[in-house]
């Protein structure tokens, strides 16, 4: 992982001294960044969220938005000036001499135009390349980015596309004209781990070429993958940078520290991933800034222990929209034992979520059946469902959909205690207080509404709202996919928690291999809408039987530890 | 692909023609529900001095005297036969009535439709085109326009170019300047309203991480607008025209009378006012046909515009 | 008639306009103006003492003078005291209209958003044949029916303004009914009822409030329009409407006559539009 | 400026388009025999021609037919026809023309309202020589030549009355100085010029066909767009003009103003003398003295139109005129209500006796009242106020109106009713035209029902004896009047506004309906 050497400033791709971004009349968001890249190299940037990465990245574009204070002692493209460059003529530099792939990727291509023609705009508009002499050059480019069938793709859309093809489509653009530098701002996030793969060797083979790469990301296990050096961002500033092997090795900075620590991969259950350094730290935290030790309870799970549920042989079909009739589930069994956690894995459209929505008996099983605590479940009536329902809480990916969002913390958490008719009562804001307390969370988010809070908070009233109904079930699905990694530790050590307190049985589905198994006693491994193996998290980590396991975990990307 | 459509039209025809039908039923029962004789209004309309033998002459000849449920369901099945009937008071058959006055309306609303949508267009643009002042400004003008009433508007602009520059006629002449005023007076409020949803909508686009990643790849602020965010900015004002144009049809009732031009709004307004039942359900017909025409048009525009919608 | 299809289409879209939170000059115009307007509803007698309805034929056709600031009509009356006293009948019909259409609305959205697949596609057939008919021939029926006057007025506005809003809210409760949240409140148990009226009524119906603020606009409008057919409210009421539509016919020798009920009208849809979308930015803005 | 300075204008030119634009509503048929209203009579005055016509001065005067001699009873009249017409189809005009018209007229199916009631005492026609028609009366009518002089019963081509009503309806064919050439329905009438025409009435301006080649006649409900058409050129005549239009115009140099009141009645509200409260004549006389119909005249006409105080129109010279009677005295209008037991009075300040409001309900047809008018009655409203009465105005769609009144709702309403001559006294205040038609319409809206009324108008109808005749609808008037069944306002406004190079337009003085024929174009 060592990159190219720089000899002296001026033969570098990037130059920027002392970076200064602000929006309005508010306090800067970045402060005083400085990085140089060599061509040849990929320096990555990295942070938790909100740390001004991606305003970074935009301003060297001249793109840091509206309202934007845009100052630096330096800011030079292959040697070349370009602060306080006209828009005319930045318009004549974006796209040539540095590209971009911007951070949401999902919806950063006009969902109206076909790929080809949104691929082909930077050679439109820095070539005087004929219709057909573009077509060419997308055809190839869209090759070189490994997207097969590139004659069949360039007339799809947008929305024709999963995420991994469009991410490739826009990093096909960023290039199309060989810029020197390319800026790709999280181009992996919200992808599965064998498409994330794909692209990071493609941005590799791109260094490879010759050209500098600037990629930011918050995942430093693909951080650690591809880039020669790594600059940790937080709260507008470069607090370390350094090579990547003894950066994240040998982490310097506090912040650098949390971060790494924070990677679920490869640490056993019960490891901490969170420091406690919050005021509001839960009373069953450990106390410890760094990480604490592992407490190993996997062991204390007999899986002669009770079973509190069960699916047997569910399948669940959709109509397409074309109207024929797609398998989404099929055929999945398994258990769930008393206090044990049933790991769910498998790529984005493998039928996890309708596999929950199934246990939830929000969705009807065309054949198959689900046991709660040895009843029938998904055979019986709403009605009848209705008095277990307290014993079967659910967590959600999308937190804020979730909630009401009419309704306070307050008003959410006394609905789920059922305590609606005594709103107001001492003896309810106890036990809201208390409910709160188990999460971490202090009781000044009472009265405010989902969307007044972070989204690790947001989590957690979820996870609180989940434990109201003092549940012995605990179906999750993808509750930390949307989470920064430091909070995603924090949420992750909660369940841990919560599970080891009260002997929760816990369904997690996540498409993150890392965390599953962080957290996971059992394992199975989803693909379209079967379960292709299943069974004891460390067996299937260490040997995986099914070829498609296999691949799976070979995709993840693993930091240094 | 034939094998998927076909099944949908097939829907969407009976849909057209349940929703005809109930139009049709529902214009026959409240115009009967009018207080007033028929026969009357076809001896002369009100206030004549018709004597009781051609009243009872003219009721035979039109069934009035027969139950109002008989009446209805011989309307239905001249309806079927594609024969409007007669009008009671102008004594003329309504099917070619209808259809003379159609032209000028459309005309009217059509041409107005696209003025609406040049206007809303132009200011959208311009209005979003950076400046505090322009979006002010453009907001403030669009909210203003939608809020004028017809027949104010329509005499403002008389008093202006007919009277006070003398420039444009007051009245329909049959040629261009004729047209001139009244389309102005049906567009600008309607204008008014596409203006505020375009503007909003390009905002939003033009906000898209689509449009930086435009940005991104050097394309020009005229680029941006007129490849991309245009485009995305008249998806939600494309699917309002088809309600637009029956805002213009009502409009055209006012309009009509004001520029003094045939058509059907004037049409219908005399014929309520003169319970002349033929004529008011032949003009309702001729409109909801217009307007599951425009309804039609529409999905069809939404679809050349956005690609997406053809997929499935 | 729906202009408030388009008014929904905005409300949604003001969503993304963003938080801001300080006073603009527009809304606190509109919010001066909308205190004025309310004011001369409740006690027109306070900013205009003088009697609306109080002819003086010797000084008919006044232009705008010291006396009399809007001029005085054809009768002599005084067109300030009228436009202010008027408030009351305009807002009334605004407002009034604007509740039945909604109200109807609420009826025949939720029937059609609430209960099974018939009845959803019988109401919705409904909604498609209204709309197919030209509001202003519904209204016009309507009065035709019942005859003239400030309130077959209202109501006809009223009827006709209902589908589009039946039409916004079986959309918004179908949208709210998929959302996470309801599903998150079967999970805990709760039945159909108690979703409905804790959860899909009121997301559903909150988005309305500003929807109403911004009919009202539209329905003076409307009801001005009624008036000019001599269909409206009965003289010598001094609805805005009725006053607008008689000066138009002295247009080229006593402008103000129409110039200020016009105005009024303009103004007072141009002030519940400003304040129900700022509204909603900051409902939305929590 | 005032038409009529048609001084130094030079010679007429021949040639040239008019467009004339009306304010009346387009009519459904162009042949007035059907049914018969006024539209139909402006527009057919340019086509058709009737058997007489009358002067300024009232008198009649030869048209079609060049002279006529009544029998000494009065129950049959010969009329010597003009021996050199022909129609525009190219029929001849003669005898039997006549007769097919009169038997068109008469014939249900034609559906003929105004003529059909003209004709009420004609049994029979014959034809005594090509050129001498006679008629038979079943009783003596003093008002036969003035019927026949009315528009509605003009004479047309028999060849084209043969035709179907639609046809007939699209283009009737008479003898006039205008051939109908084509009908747009909402947009126009084209007229062109009859060159072989030869019948103007005896008082028209010159002799032969007319000037104008071409007449365009255009509908233009909306008075503003009406008035601004002609300001810009776009029209050269217009009718029912507004009152301050009327003032500008007089101002302009560009424009001119013909003034003509029709004939027939004024316009006035009538009282329902049928039901309370102005069953009783203290009531009646109450109201009247409590309106101040001077000051509303006066504001809203701005001079154009001059007060009323009698039933007929002031072209009528028959007509008897009694300021006294209709003077404004709220004082006095106080007393008569005192004495007629309403003498309490409510929260709101309106009369009450034995606990009912002393209300007024008038309704008001929007399409028969322009909106000046419609201001008069919300001043009398305004001021009857004072007084004590609460008038409820009630502005509706014609048919509702009509309806209004076939069910008795009303207690006071204004209805023009044109046709020349003092019997129309006769339709609007004989007690026989209480009883409603099977249409439910009546003309007697103030319900008047007097037998002595019923008697002198009876024998007024039969008197050919002119000085008797008109004192005998003199004793009538004096009768109507003093019974304070209505409240006369001002003549029919018929104001048309003219551009100032239009020379030559004048009125029939039968109905005051325009001809065009000695119209040129000074361009
Ligand atoms: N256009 C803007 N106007 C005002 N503030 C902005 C704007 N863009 C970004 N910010 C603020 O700047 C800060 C840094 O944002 P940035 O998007 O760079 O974060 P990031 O490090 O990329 O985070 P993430 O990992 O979530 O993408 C944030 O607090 C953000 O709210
Ligand atoms: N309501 C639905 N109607 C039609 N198809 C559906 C529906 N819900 C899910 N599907 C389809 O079923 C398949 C499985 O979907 P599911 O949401 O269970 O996947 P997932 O494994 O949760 O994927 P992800 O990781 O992207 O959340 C997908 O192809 C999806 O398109
Ligand atoms: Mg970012
Ligand atoms: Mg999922």
């Amino acid at each position: 992982m060592n990159g190219p050497v720089l000899k002296s400033d001026s033969a570098a791709a990037l130059t920027v001294r002392n970076l200064r971004v602000g929006f309005g009349s508010a306090e800067p968001v970045v402060r005083g960044v400085s990085f140089v890249v060599a061509p040849g190299e990929c320096l990555a940037i990295v942070g938790e969220s909100g740390s001004g990465k991606s305003v970074t990245a935009r301003s060297l574009l001249g793109l840091a938005g509206r309202n934007s204070r845009v100052s630096a002692d330096r800011l030079e493209l292959g040697g070349q000036n370009v602060l306080g460059l006209t828009d005319r003529a930045w318009q004549g530099r974006r796209g040539k001499d540095v590209g971009l792939v911007l951070q949401d990727a999902l919806v950063s291509l006009d969902p109206l135009r076909p790929i080809g023609r949104e691929i082909a705009d930077s050679l439109r508009l820095h070539t005087a390349l004929g219709a057909a002499g573009r077509a060419r050059r997308v055809l190839e480019l869209l090759d070189a980015v490994g997207l097969p069938h590139p004659e069949l793709q360039v007339r799809k859309l947008s929305g024709q596309l999963s995420g991994g093809e469009r991410q490739r489509a826009l990093i096909a653009a960023a290039i199309a004209l060989n810029p020197p530098l390319l800026i790709a701002d999280e181009p992996t996030t919200a992808l599965d781990v064998t498409v994330q793969a794909q692209i990071l060797a493609l941005l590799e083979q791109i260094t490879g070429a010759g050209t500098a790469v600037l990629l930011i990301s918050h995942d430093l296990a693909v951080v650690s993958r591809v880039a020669h050096r790594v600059a940790v961002m937080h709260d507008g500033q470069l607090v370390e940078t350094g090579r990547t092997t003894q950066v994240l090795g040998s982490p310097q900075h506090e912040q650098t520290r949390r971060m790494v620590a924070a990677i679920p991969a490869d640490k056993p259950r019960g490891t901490r991933l969170s420091p406690s350094a919050r005021p509001d730290a839960p009373r069953f935290l450990s106390t410890s800034s760094t990480l604490s030790t592992p407490t190993n309870f996997r062991a204390e799970v007999s899986l002669e222990s009770t079973v509190v549920l069960e699916a047997i042989g569910l399948s669940k079909s959709f109509r397409r929209p074309d109207g024929t009739s797609q398998l989404a589930v099929d055929d999945v069994s398994f258990t769930l034992h008393h206090g044990s956690t049933l790991g769910i894995v498998g790529e984005s459209g493998s039928g996890k979520t309708t596999v929950a929505r199934l246990l939830l008996a929000l969705l009807a099983p065309e054949h198959g059946e689900v046991h709660v605590f040895g009843e029938p479940w998904s055979a019986a009536s709403e009605k009848t469902r209705r008095g277990l329902r307290a014993s079967v809480g659910a967590i959600y990916q999308d937190a804020l959909g979730s909630f009401d969002p009419r309704w306070s913390v307050a008003e959410i958490l006394t609905d789920a205690l059922n305590l609606r008719h005594e709103r107001g009562a001492p003896h309810t804001t106890t036990r809201l207080t208390s409910l709160l307390d188990e999460v971490g969370l202090a009781p000044t988010v009472l009265p405010r509404r989902p969307l007044e809070l972070s989204g690790g908070q947001r989590q957690r009233v979820g996870i609180a709202r989940a434990l109201a109904g003092r549940p012995e079930i605990l179906i999750c699905d993808e509750p930390v996919s949307s989470l920064d990694v430091t909070v995603q530790a924090q949420v992750l050590d909660l369940l841990d928690d919560v599970q080891r307190e009260r002997g929760l049985s816990l369904i997690f589905i996540s498409h993150d291999l890392g965390v599953v198994q962080h957290i996971s006693d059992q394992i199975a491994v989803m693909r379209d809408g079967r379960i292709v193996e299943i069974g004891p998290a460390e067996r299937v980590f260490a040997a995986p039987q099914h070829p498609y396991s296999a691949q799976l975990l070979a995709a993840v990307p693993r930091a240094p530890v | 692909m034939l094998a998927l459509v076909l099944p949908r039209l097939a829907a969407r025809l009976a849909g057209s023609v349940f929703v005809l039908w109930m139009v049709a039923t529902i214009t026959f029962f409240a115009v009967r529900l009018i207080p007033g004789d028929p026969a009357q209004a076809v001896l002369g309309g009100p206030g004549s001095q018709a004597s009781p033998e051609a009243l009872a002459a003219v009721s035979a000849e039109y069934g009035f005297d027969q139950p109002v449920i008989v009446q209805y369901f011989a309307q239905l099945g001249r309806l079927i036969t594609g024969d409007l009937g007669r009008s009671y008071a102008l004594n003329t058959d309504v099917g070619p009535l209808v259809l003379s006055q159609l032209g000028g309306t459309l005309l009217l609303a059509v041409l107005a439709l696209i003025l609406a949508w040049l206007l809303a267009l132009a200011l959208a643009t311009w209005s979003t085109r950076g400046g505090k002042v322009a979006a002010r400004v453009g907001s403030s003008l669009e909210i203003v326009a939608a809020a004028l009433p017809h027949f104010w508007l329509a005499t403002s602009l008389i008093v202006v170019f007919s009277i006070g520059l003398g420039v444009l006629p007051p009245i329909s002449t049959g040629d261009i300047a004729g047209l001139v005023l009244p389309v102005l007076t049906l567009a600008v409020p309607l204008a008014g309203f596409l203006g505020q949803i375009m503007r909003e909508s390009l905002l939003g686009a033009l906000e898209s991480p689509f449009v930086l990643s435009a940005r991104a790849r050097g394309e020009s602020e005229r680029g941006v607008r007129w490849v991309h965010a245009l485009r995305h900015a008249s998806l939600p004002a494309i699917s309002l025209s088809g309600w637009a144009f029956g805002s213009l049809i009502s409009g055209a009732v006012v309009v009509e009378t004001i520029f003094a031009r045939p058509g059907l709004g004037r049409t219908l307004l005399n014929a309520v006012t003169l319970r002349d039942v033929p004529v008011v359900i032949g003009v309702v017909m001729i409109v909801a046909v217009a307007y599951i025409l425009m309804t039609l048009l529409t999905d069809a525009a939404s679809r050349l515009v956005d690609p997406r919608l053809r997929l499935t | 008639m729906s202009d408030l299809e388009v008014q929904a289409g905005l409300a949604a879209q003001s969503r993304r306009s963003g938080p801001s939170r300080r006073l603009g000059v527009a809304e606190a115009t509109a919010g001066v103006l909308a205190l004025f307007l309310v004011a001369s509803a409740v006690v027109p007698q306070l900013l205009a003492p003088g009697d609306p309805l109080a002819i003086d034929p010797l000084s008919a056709f006044q232009p705008p003078n010291f006396a009399h600031g809007f001029g005085t009509d054809e009768s002599g009356r005084d067109i300030y005291t009228r436009v202010v006293h008027g408030t009351q009948y305009s807002l009334v019909i605004g407002a009034a209209a604007t509740a039945i259409g909604l109200g109807l609305g609420i009826v025949l959205g939720t029937l059609a958003g609430m209960l099974g697949r018939v009845i959803d596609f019988t109401v919705n057939r409904f909604l498609e044949v209204l709309f197919a008919f030209p509001g202003l021939l519904l209204a016009l029926l309507f009065i035709v029916i019942f005859g003239p006057g400030v309130v077959t007025a209202t109501i006809a506005v009223g009827l006709s303004t209902a589908p589009g809003y039946a039409r916004i809210i079986r959309a918004q409760l179908i949208t709210v009914r998929s959302q996470a949240f309801v599903e998150a409140a079967t999970v805990l148990g709760r039945t159909r009822w108690q979703i409905l009226l804790r959860h899909i009524l009121p997301n559903t119906l909150a988005p309305l409030f500003v929807l109403a603020t911004l009919g009202i606009g539209q329905a003076i409008v409307w009801a001005a329009t009624l008036s000019y057919l001599g269909l409206g409210a009965e003289p010598p009421t001094a609805e805005w409407g009725a006053m607008l539509s008689a000066g138009r016919t002295y247009i080229t020798s006593a402008w103000w006559m129409s110039f200020f009920p016009g105005l009024f009208i303009v103004l007072t849809a141009v002030t519940a539009t400003v304040l129900g979308r700022s509204i909603d930015r900051r409902m939305r803005h929590v | 400026t005032a038409a009529g300075s048609t001084e130094s204008v030079g010679e007429p030119k021949s040639g040239g388009t008019i467009t004339y634009a009306s304010g009346d509503a387009e009519p459904s048929c162009l042949d007035p025999h059907v049914g018969g209203n006024f539209p139909q009579a402006l527009v057919s005055a340019q086509y058709l021609e009737s058997l007489v016509s009358r002067n300024s001065s009232g008198q009649i005067i030869p048209w079609l037919a060049e002279s006529w001699v009544p029998s000494a009873d009065g129950l049959t009249w010969e009329f010597t026809l003009r021996d050199d017409v022909t129609f525009t189809d190219g029929t001849v005009f003669d005898a039997s023309a006549v007769q097919a018209n009169i038997a068109h007229l008469q014939d249900p199916t034609t559906l003929s309202s105004t003529g059909y009631l003209a004709l009420g005492k004609v049994t029979g026609t014959e034809a005594v020589s090509p050129t001498v028609v006679r008629f038979t009366l079943s009783e003596p009518d003093s008002a036969l030549l003035e019927s026949l002089s009315q528009p509605w019963l003009a004479i047309e081509s028999p060849a084209a009355l043969e035709r179907s009503q639609d046809e007939n309806c699209a283009a009737p064919v008479g003898t006039g100085p205008f051939i109908v050439e084509s009908w747009v329905k909402q947009n126009a009438i084209t007229l062109v010029r009859n060159d072989d025409y030869v019948s103007p009435p005896a008082d028209a301006g010159h002799s032969g066909p007319a000037y104008l080649d071409t007449v365009i006649w255009r509908f233009i409900p909306d008075s503003a767009s009406r008035y601004a058409a002609l300001q810009s050129g776009e029209v050269d005549v217009i009718d029912n003009a507004q009152p301050d239009t009327i003032v500008q115009a007089e101002q302009s140099d560009s424009l001119e103003e013909l003034d003509s009141p029709r004939p027939g009645s004024s316009n006035r509200i009538e009282l329902n003398s049928g039901q309370a409260p102005f069953d009783d004549v203290r009531v009646r006389e109450a109201f009247i003295r409590s309106a101040n119909v001077d000051d509303a005249v006066s504001s809203l006409f701005q001079g154009t139109a001059t007060r009323s105080y009698s039933a007929l129109s002031s072209v009528e010279p028959t007509a008897v005129s009694n300021a006294a009677l209709f003077a404004y005295d709220p004082t006095a209008a106080g007393t008569l209500l005192d004495e007629a037991g309403w003498n309490e009075t409510d929260a709101d300040g309106y009369r009450i006796k034995d606990g009912v409001r002393l209300t007024v309900e008038f309704p008001v047809s929007t399409n028969q009242s322009i909106p000046a008018e419609q201001s008069v009655f919300e001043q009398i409203q305004a001021t009857a106020k004072a007084t004590g009465f609460e008038v409820k105005l009630r502005p509706m769609d014609l048919s509702s109106w009509y309806a209004a009144l076939a069910s008795n709702d009303y207690d006071a309403v204004s209805a023009p009713y044109t046709k020349v001559g003092p019997d129309v006294l006769r339709i609007l205040y004989h007690s026989d035209s209480i009883v409603p038609a099977p249409s439910g319409y009546f003309a007697n809206l103030a319900q008047v029902s007097d037998p002595a009324i019923d008697e002198l108008l009876t024998t007024a109808a039969s008197t050919a004896d002119a000085t008797e005749r008109a004192a005998l609808y003199s004793d009538a008037q004096d009768r109507i009047l003093e019974g304070f069944y209505i409240l006369p306002l001002y003549d029919q406004q018929n104001h048309f506004l003219l551009r100032s190079d239009v020379i030559g337009l004048r009125t029939l003085p039968t109905v005051a309906v325009p001809t065009l024929y000695d119209v040129w174009l000074n361009r």
